[in-house]
């Protein structure tokens, strides 16, 4: 959700802006959350009692490729802040357009990845691996398409110039989200994918 | 604390963050590249460097995106104080949990 | 239910007495039996030398504490006084303030260090018993140890029996959900986890019944799942170890118990096991809990007259007189009493009856069809069977039996 | 409303819903008006205010306080008597998962929300919080929880667990009725409003401080509630991901408890503490904070050793996420996690032990006053004190063994909740009420509500030591006889006591509850102060204005309030009156800001917030409903996204000259 800025004069006790501080705020307990779903998938991912087991069913190079797709969508997402703060408003919404159809391109290979993995025999009940596998992965898919809506919405408003607040702060916010849903993904890959049980 | 700045300090989101186009793409470059050498190691043997390694390159991959594209580097210190502590006591606190399953011991 | 008249002690005028004559009565009077400060094995102890004085340093500080509230409470009182210079603190006396606790608890740490190590010792067990929990009981279970006798595995439940001076090791696991083994005057508690196994080690100094309860909230009836554990010397341990493992023996032909096999062969061996137990063809009953009960066992029941209580230690198998008689034998005489088991004259029939002709009526259990589609029928404790009066008369003469 | 304009008076605005609304309000996508009213229930239900905010979450937590206190009434009633029949088994179980998931979720965790709400933003000299629509939303999300959490008693029985239920008791085979279910989802649904109040909250005092209050010149209420705020931030996260899973487990078929496929259950029990034990502490510290500021006040000395006590309270903040494996002693971590948790846990006696020290030492020297406010005050300081040593005694992992899950660790607790956390939110009560209400509660009848809660909570609890060190374990919903024992210590007499006990302590809060009633059907005005109080909140009307302050103070102190009242003589070191707080306050009133622009109320944070527990119900019984859940709640974040925190700019006045005039807040 885009928080507004009403006016362009801060009285701020530390000079910063308070939606800038309330999304650093967020993202560290966001920190906890993914820590948590981590943690779970580490302890559990070996416990298969039934169904394929990760070293089965990973398929790295798609995943890398996926992987490779969502990093590069912070590349475009850090683009479309930085056209924000020179006011290039072509420049804004070519590259959130942009941010968003990686990210698409990403949460359709998750898409694509689970229904794979499901038909492989890995149901989200069958095995503590499944579980946590599922739920780690779901709750990052979420949080990326939470993103993508974002990304769009706020194109769609900016194209009827009715940004409410200070544009180049949303764009800002909706970064950090991002790049944050990006840095999850650089751990997720590592540890979850590429790392054997 | 209390810098009393009324106007202006909003501008402080506004100026540009000592990063240029060409810099991002740089950075972008590098992380591309890491994780190219990532996904090497599960087709070349590292041998015993291959979890340091691994766990190294996550951590590197991770602080660029935070310090460039997040601008943790050239914001204000209050915002690094805000998410390292969330993310320092993750660590601790999951990596303490999970030995207590002697995790890191099998 | 154990019925009991309302007008019992806690409300009549003795517990007005005692609480009258408050001190004079608390060193003759026998304290609660699960009393967490009357260690009897060399574990508890270990314990109880570590908290008493930790109780001690902080019933000292807390008294402190209230001393100065108290003082400044009288002394800076508003007797219009003018308002009082504005002092912000005095770092130094703040500094040695914090340090001085610091310094008592890094003592009290060490000494807690110590002894978390030492209780967690396993490494000269002599005997090991296996203790698993399930709602709502326990089942003890002697893997072969030919240095006691025990050749061939003996299985048992509601009360452990152990030999005194012995360091005893139990491995606990659950069948279900998280059950908390507790003998207060042996040692503290330990969790039963379903899906691990934890050790607990007991010793006893002397012969005698403790008591003990479940203390992880497991359920309706996690109140009522209670443990004895019973000492005894080496003899008479050997004596009971023996006894486990003597050969079943049927009831004579024609007699009541006789009749009350057979019933125990239609409604009960689903569940039950009785080791050397023969259907009418010849073959051995084999129980199959697990086709019938959520956490797959009921308790066997091959010597249940040998115990003194059933139903997780909720009931008592003695009246109350023969039980008594029992729990307060003085030590050298208390194993032959054990030894005894239970008789007719001694069973306590009206409660051993009434869990025959409604088991949950008298326990809370998950019995009711009607929430046991999650468990795909299966009971979660033992069910009404729906007997007659003639069933359970003979159910009791068989039972009675297995001794 | 949006803006005020000197020289109205807020209160004065017509706002008859029909009434021409004062703003042009701005039309928020076509659909809603903008709400505009400030008086009537409209003016409540969709308020951003922060004050009107903190009286809410104040009314419904003291509702929440007595459901829980008539459970926990209905808990002591049972275990009166050997083989009690009041409840049954299933009954009992369901009170005391109730009675503890009300009284921490839904009764002091609120109620310090209540009280931050109101008087944070007073304390910093602010005029609002930093996100006044984030902040309404928090509060729906309360209460859309309280009451998802409690419906399942109408639907077929509440959650059965105990308040940390325990995996895998708590899944569907151990409990097959809908209980739990409501229990995770309300208690996620709760977890939304702490967790967007403490981002709020942060936010708030690290940028709203009026000119010239540092950090260290902050009240120590606000200074310690911001420590509860990072605690929650942080732990809340890591309940939401426990309750996800036992959620997943319970609707969607996971396994993460289920031993069969290999789950172990300790990975719950590592979960719910790490948020439970930093959750003690964000039930303790707020009521520490209120302490902090009664003391001085009514001992007419600064607190003493004011750094110490906010460095303190840090470190009990930090240290506390090191020690939740305490919980778990008898679990069977193996004897290295365990020692290494019981000396951590020893560690967080020093920083508490500082502030019980700094508290007795800001009463010594002083001039006492003891209105019902202190005397809750120093009741805290010896009753948490014996909460607190008896949980050093628990920390000591050996002994613990013997402790855990017995009366004794009943004992501990509540002697730190309620002679903690609950005696601190009524030392705010009694100190705060007439800010709040503009009338003083009645000190005749506090003292009665005083002395019947100290001497009712010492009967009832105290004798909860006696019993568990006699071996009587928690959570039973009967104990027998044959392990009563006898004489002095027999379990059967302190069993009653504590039952009577719970009776005077019922009377106590009755008390209380007179009080409310009495006091507002009174006529008398509070004076302006008082208490003759220290802080920036007592720099305002009683009860403030709609924005607070006419013009933002500068801060020079601490205290700095009764620095513009007093002086210090040269000579002797004491104190002398130099200006009356009406003085004070005219002061203020003279250099008004002319133009003060509050954010206008809204009503996506309630539409926002009723889409959750509708989501909720969909989860237990139909997916359609939790899709009509969905679109709810897009459809409020669709209109809050696109509505200004303030009506639109046009509906301004010249933008103010004066900084300060311009609110800082946004939606
Ligand atoms: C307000 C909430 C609150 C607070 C503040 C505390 C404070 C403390 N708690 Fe408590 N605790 C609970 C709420 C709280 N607790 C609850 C709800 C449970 C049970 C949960 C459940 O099972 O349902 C629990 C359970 C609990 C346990 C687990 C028991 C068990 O289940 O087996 C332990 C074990 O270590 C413990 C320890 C402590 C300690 C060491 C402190 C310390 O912070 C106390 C520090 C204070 C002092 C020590 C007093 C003042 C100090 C001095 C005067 C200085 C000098 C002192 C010394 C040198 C000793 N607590
Ligand atoms: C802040 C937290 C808090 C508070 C304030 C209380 C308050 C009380 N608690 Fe609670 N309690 C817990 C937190 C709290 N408790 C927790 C966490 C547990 C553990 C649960 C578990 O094991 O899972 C617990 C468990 C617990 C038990 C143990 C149950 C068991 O293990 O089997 C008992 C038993 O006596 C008990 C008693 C009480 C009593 C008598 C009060 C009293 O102080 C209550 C006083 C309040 C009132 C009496 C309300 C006044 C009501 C009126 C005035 C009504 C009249 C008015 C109208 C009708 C309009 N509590
Ligand atoms: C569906 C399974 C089932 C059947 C059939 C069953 N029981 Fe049980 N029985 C149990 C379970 C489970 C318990 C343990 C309950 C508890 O203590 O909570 C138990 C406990 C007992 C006990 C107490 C044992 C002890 O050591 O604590 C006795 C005695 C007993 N049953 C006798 C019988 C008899 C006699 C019958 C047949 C008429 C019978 N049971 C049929 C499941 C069953
Ligand atoms: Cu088994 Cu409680
Ligand atoms: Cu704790």
């Amino acid at each position: 959700m885009a928080e507004t800025t009403t006016h362009d004069a801060h009285v701020s006790s530390t000079g910063l802006s308070n939606v800038k501080l309330g999304m650093w705020l967020f993202l560290g307990s966001e920190c906890l959350l993914f820590g948590g779903l981590i943690s779970t998938y580490m302890l559990y991912r070996g416990r298969v009692s039934d169904g394929p087991t990760p070293e089965q069913i990973y398929d790295i190079p798609f995943t890398s490729v996926s992987s490779f797709v969502l990093l590069m969508s912070s590349l475009t997402m850090v683009l479309a802040v930085s056209a924000a703060q020179k006011k290039d408003d072509r420049g804004v919404n070519l590259w959130l357009t942009t941010t968003a159809l990686l990210g698409a391109t990403f949460v359709g290979g998750q898409v694509y990845e689970f229904t794979a993995f499901y038909n492989e025999g890995l149901g989200f009940s069958t095995s503590l691996f499944g579980s946590s596998f599922y739920t780690l992965t779901g709750f990052h898919g979420v949080h990326v398409t939470v993103g993508i809506i974002m990304l769009l919405a706020l194109v769609a408003i900016n194209k009827r110039s009715s940004v409410p607040g200070s544009k180049s702060e949303t764009v800002e916010m909706i970064g950090l989200y991002w790049h944050f849903v990006d840095i999850v993904w650089i751990i997720i890959f590592t540890l979850v994918y590429l790392i054997p049980v | 604390m209390t810098t009393e700045t009324i106007e202006g300090t909003h501008l402080e989101t506004e100026q540009e963050h000592g990063m240029s186009t060409r810099g991002y793409i740089v950075v972008a470059l590098i992380l591309a590249a890491i994780t190219a050498l990532e996904v090497s190691t599960y087709y070349v043997d590292f041998g015993p460097l291959f979890l340091p390694s691994l766990i190294v390159m996550m951590v590197v991959k991770f602080v660029m995106v935070v310090s460039f594209f997040m601008h943790l580097r050239f914001d204000n210190k209050i915002f690094s104080w805000l998410f390292y502590s969330g993310l320092l006591l993750a660590v601790g606190v999951y990596v303490a949990a999970l030995s207590t399953f002697h995790f890191f011991l099998r | 239910m154990k019925v009991r008249r309302l007008t019992s002690r806690y409300l009549g005028p003795r517990s007005l007495a005692a609480s009258g004559s408050l001190l004079l009565l608390a060193s003759c009077a026998t304290n609660a039996p699960q009393d967490t400060w009357q260690p009897k094995g060399p574990n508890a102890k270990m314990i109880d030398d570590l908290q008493q004085p930790v109780f001690a340093v902080a019933g000292i500080i807390g008294i402190i504490v209230a001393a100065c509230v108290g003082f400044a409470i009288w002394r800076y009182k508003d007797r219009g006084q003018p308002i009082p210079e504005q002092t912000h603190g005095k770092p130094a006396l703040e500094v040695s303030l914090t340090v001085i606790p610091a310094l008592i608890l890094a003592v009290v740490g060490v000494f807690t260090f110590r002894a978390i190590f030492d209780l967690a010792r396993t490494d000269d067990t002599q005997l090991v018993i296996n203790v698993t929990g399930q709602q709502w009981w326990w089942e003890y279970d002697y893997p072969v140890q030919n240095e006691w006798g025990i050749t061939q595995p003996i299985i048992s439940s509601g009360q452990l029996v152990l030999p005194i001076g012995t360091k005893v090791l139990l491995r606990e696991t659950s069948r279900d959900v998280i059950h908390s083994y507790w003998i207060p005057a042996l040692n503290g508690k330990r969790d039963a986890v379903p899906g691990r196994v934890h050790t607990l080690r007991l010793q006893a100094d002397a012969p005698g019944i403790y008591a003990g309860q479940c203390t992880e909230f497991c359920g309706l009836s996690h109140a009522n799942m209670r443990m004895e554990a019973v000492a005894l010397s080496d003899a008479d341990f050997a004596k009971w170890v023996a006894n486990q493992q003597a050969a079943y023996q049927a009831p004579a032909e024609g007699t009541l118990a006789k009749e009350g096999e057979s019933v125990f062969l239609n409604q009960c061996v689903r569940c039950h096991q009785v080791s050397g137990l023969k259907r009418a063809d010849g073959s051995l009953a084999i129980a199959a809990p697990d086709e019938n009960v959520w956490s797959g066992a009921a308790p066997n029941l091959t010597k249940l007259m040998t115990r003194n209580t059933f139903a997780g230690a909720m009931f008592n198998l003695l009246r109350d007189a023969c039980r008594d008689d029992v729990w307060r034998a003085e030590s050298a005489a208390f194993g032959e009493k054990y030894l005894g088991g239970v008789d007719e004259s001694c069973l306590n029939v009206n409660d051993l009856r009434a869990w025959l002709r409604n088991a949950p009526e008298v326990k809370p259990m998950y019995a009711n069809p009607a929430l046991l589609t999650d468990t795909n029928g299966k009971y979660r404790g033992m069910p009404n069977l729906g007997l007659s009066e003639s069933d359970i008369d003979k159910l009791v003469a068989y039972l009675l039996t297995l001794k | 409303m949006a803006i005020i304009e000197r020289p109205t008076p807020v209160l004065d605005i017509p706002a008859l819903p029909a009434a021409p609304p004062a703003i042009t309000p701005s039309r928020t996508f076509g659909a809603l008006k903008r709400p505009v009213a400030s008086t009537g229930w409209k003016s409540w239900l969709f308020t951003v205010d922060h004050k009107k905010i903190g009286l809410m979450y104040g009314a419904t937590a003291l509702f929440f306080f007595i459901v829980g206190g008539l459970e926990a009434v209905l808990i002591r009633l049972q275990l009166a008597a050997p083989e009690g029949k009041v409840l049954n088994a299933d009954l009992y179980n369901q009170m005391f998962t109730m009675h503890a998931t009300t009284m921490v979720f839904l009764f002091v965790m609120p109620m310090a929300a209540g009280f931050a709400n109101y008087f944070i933003p007073l304390q910093i000299g602010a005029r609002d919080v930093a996100f006044p629509r984030i902040n309404a939303f928090g509060f729906w999300c309360f209460l859309g929880g309280g009451i998802v959490i409690n419906l399942a008693w109408f639907l077929g029985g509440a959650a059965d667990g105990g308040w940390f239920m325990y995996a895998p008791n708590s899944g569907p085979v151990f409990s097959p009725s809908n209980g739990i279910d409501f229990w995770a989802l309300g208690l996620q649904i709760a977890g939304i409003a702490s967790l967007t109040g403490a981002i709020n909250l942060i936010v708030t005092v690290l940028n709203m401080r009026a000119p010239g209050m540092s950090l260290m010149k902050m009240p120590v209420f606000t200074w310690l509630v911001t420590v509860v705020q990072f605690l929650l931030l942080f732990a809340i996260p890591v309940i939401t991901v426990a309750l996800f899973l036992l959620t997943f487990q319970r609707s969607f078929g996971a396994q993460f408890f289920d031993v069969a496929a290999g789950a172990d259950p300790l990975l719950w029990q590592h979960l719910f503490w790490i948020f439970g034990h930093p959750e003690v502490y964000v039930l303790i510290l707020p009521s520490f904070g209120i302490v902090s500021e009664v003391l001085p006040v009514f001992s007419r000395k600064p607190l003493f050793g004011y750094p110490f006590v906010v460095f303190s309270g840090a470190a009990i903040g930090f240290v506390g996420w090191g020690v939740w494996a305490h919980h778990m002693f008898a679990s069977g971590l193996g004897p290295v996690s365990v020692a290494v948790f019981s000396v951590a846990t020893m560690a967080i006696a020093v920083p508490t032990g500082v502030k019980i020290i700094n508290w007795t030492l800001t009463m010594w020297g002083g001039k006492l006053v003891f209105s019902t406010a202190m005397k809750f005050a120093v009741g805290l300081i010896l009753l948490f004190t014996i909460g607190g040593l008896s949980g050093v005694t628990h920390s000591v992992a050996p002994s613990d063994t013997q402790q855990t899950d017995t009366y004794y660790i009943v004992a501990h607790f509540h002697y730190v909740l309620f002679g903690g956390s609950v005696f601190g939110l009524f030392a705010g009560f009694y100190y705060w009420w007439p800010k709040m209400f503009g009338k003083l509660l009645n000190e005749r009848l506090g003292s009665l509500n005083f002395w019947f809660m100290v001497i009712g909570m010492n009967l009832t609890f105290g004798p909860m030591h006696i019993l568990g060190l006699q071996g009587q374990p928690r959570r039973m919903y009967q104990w027998t006889e044959a392990r009563a024992g006898e004489g002095f210590f027999n379990i059967a007499f302190w069993n009653l006591v504590a039952s009577i006990g719970s009776l005077v302590l019922t009377l106590g809060i009755l008390f209380f509850l007179i009080n409310i009633v009495v006091t507002a059907r009174s006529k008398v005005r509070a004076p302006l102060d008082p208490w003759n109080a220290r802080s920036l909140e007592w720099m305002t009307s009683n009860p403030p204005k709609e924005h607070n302050f006419d013009s933002i103070p500068k801060v020079e102190h601490l205290d700095e309030f009764f620095h513009r009242k007093y002086e210090e003589d040269p000579v002797t070191h004491t104190m002398r009156g130099v200006a009356t707080a009406e003085q004070v306050l005219a002061e203020l009133e003279r250099n008004a800001d002319p133009h003060i622009h509050m954010p206008s109320p809204s009503y996506w944070p309630l539409v926002l917030a009723v889409g959750l527990p509708v989501i909720a119900l969909g989860v237990i019984y139909s997916t359609m409903v939790a899709i009509v859940g969905g679109f709810i709640v897009l459809y409020a974040i669709y209109g809050w996204a696109l509505e200004p925190a303030t009506a639109v700019a046009s509906d301004f006045d010249t933008p103010s000259t004066n900084g300060h005039a311009v609110s800082t807040t946004h939606g």
